[in-house]
């Protein structure tokens, strides 16, 4: 049995370092996404992105995600967590967290779980424009 | 078979509701309802993937009584 | 000017996401090293780790890390924090901790400091182990 | 050159002392009377670089009055 927590969150989210730390574990990666600021080239300004789940998909994908991690890295802790609803500027929308014995498999699973999440993981994010317009991103970004 | 359609992002608001109740034997029908009912949606429908009951499902798919099916447009949370 | 914070510190460290945030930084990448539990093969358990800096030169040097990290990524904030003294099992000795526009310059940056940090940086960590003994570690551990 | 000699980890506790005074117009100068004073210490001496005033210096560096010189064994931060 794990401690994994993975949950879609409709509220900013908060975490510790504490819920990472184990006598196992001699390193911690984490990994937060957070909404940028960025005018396009009209001049509009990026006022905030709203991220959209399909809620029991994407929590099934995200378990599933943990689960191959694990499979791979010797993974003592894990922490994913993913916003919905409407994230501000500068604001997290996104968190991943392992620890592990050793550095390089922390940096290597927290890299594949953020890479897989965003290409795999049921969540959609739409901008939200200061001239009033909005944006679903459908596929990378340029 | 009567299966629940869950429709998000872009295609929830082309569709401009969030679910479907249609009768389909196979997710390509589930497609080509769809298709005839938002023209409008088509490319984006054409570069979206189908789940079955939270998993991706292709095409050919067969349906059950009360699957849900749902429309998953190219992803882009993070 | 840039508002780097790096430390040595005696006491445990505290640090929160939002010192990182910043609205042209999508990205924030941590890593904390931690002590890890240890049992020798004749059976000796590692209680702690007890660490000592040449800390002007320690500062210096991390200083000097920073500013070659903020030449090669676009970074917006960093915090680069080492405790001296004693560090029990599962707390942290190390903490990198950057935010960047985009998550690959992030992970890069986070990695290129620690690596740099341990492989450079005047600290000495001693092993306390369960029976009374110590050893300081002046090279890699195999 | 009357120098300041700042010790560390193992050689500090090799030497009993965290630092030390002594009169030498190279950084190779400051080693050799390390080895002389503390032959136990030599092969951790042989691995270890040296600092003066706060920055790597290689042996051959000359030494001014009243430089810190600080013996660097292996690092091992993190």
């Amino acid at each position: 049995m794990n401690c994994d927590r993975i949950q879609i969150c409709p509220e900013p989210f908060s975490w510790a370092t504490g819920e990472l730390t184990d006598p196992a574990a001699g390193a911690l990666a984490v990994f937060l996404g957070c909404t940028r600021a960025e005018r396009a080239a009209d001049g509009r300004d990026l006022l905030a992105l709203q991220y959209e789940a399909y809620e029991p998909m994407a929590l099934r994908q995200m378990h599933d995600l943990a689960t191959a991690a694990r499979r791979r890295w010797p993974i003592a802790r894990l922490i994913m967590l993913h916003r919905v609803g409407r994230v501000e500027l500068g604001e997290p929308s996104v968190l991943i967290a392992v620890s592990t014995p050793h550095r390089n498999e922390a940096f290597e699973a927290c890299r594949w779980l953020i890479d897989s999440l965003k290409a795999e993981v049921a969540v959609w994010k739409k901008e939200i424009w200061s001239d009033g317009t909005e944006s679903w991103v459908h596929g990378e970004k340029p | 078979m009567a299966v629940r359609v869950r429709l998000f992002a872009a295609i929830r608001e082309a569709f401009g509701v969030d679910a479907l109740d249609l009768d389909a034997s196979t997710v390509e029908e589930v497609a080509e309802q769809l298709r005839r009912r938002c023209p409008s949606a088509e490319p984006l429908l054409a570069r979206s993937r189908f789940a079955v009951n939270r998993a991706f499902s292709p095409a050919q798919t067969p349906l059950l009584d009360q699957d849900e099916v749902a429309v998953i447009p190219p992803v882009s949370g993070g």
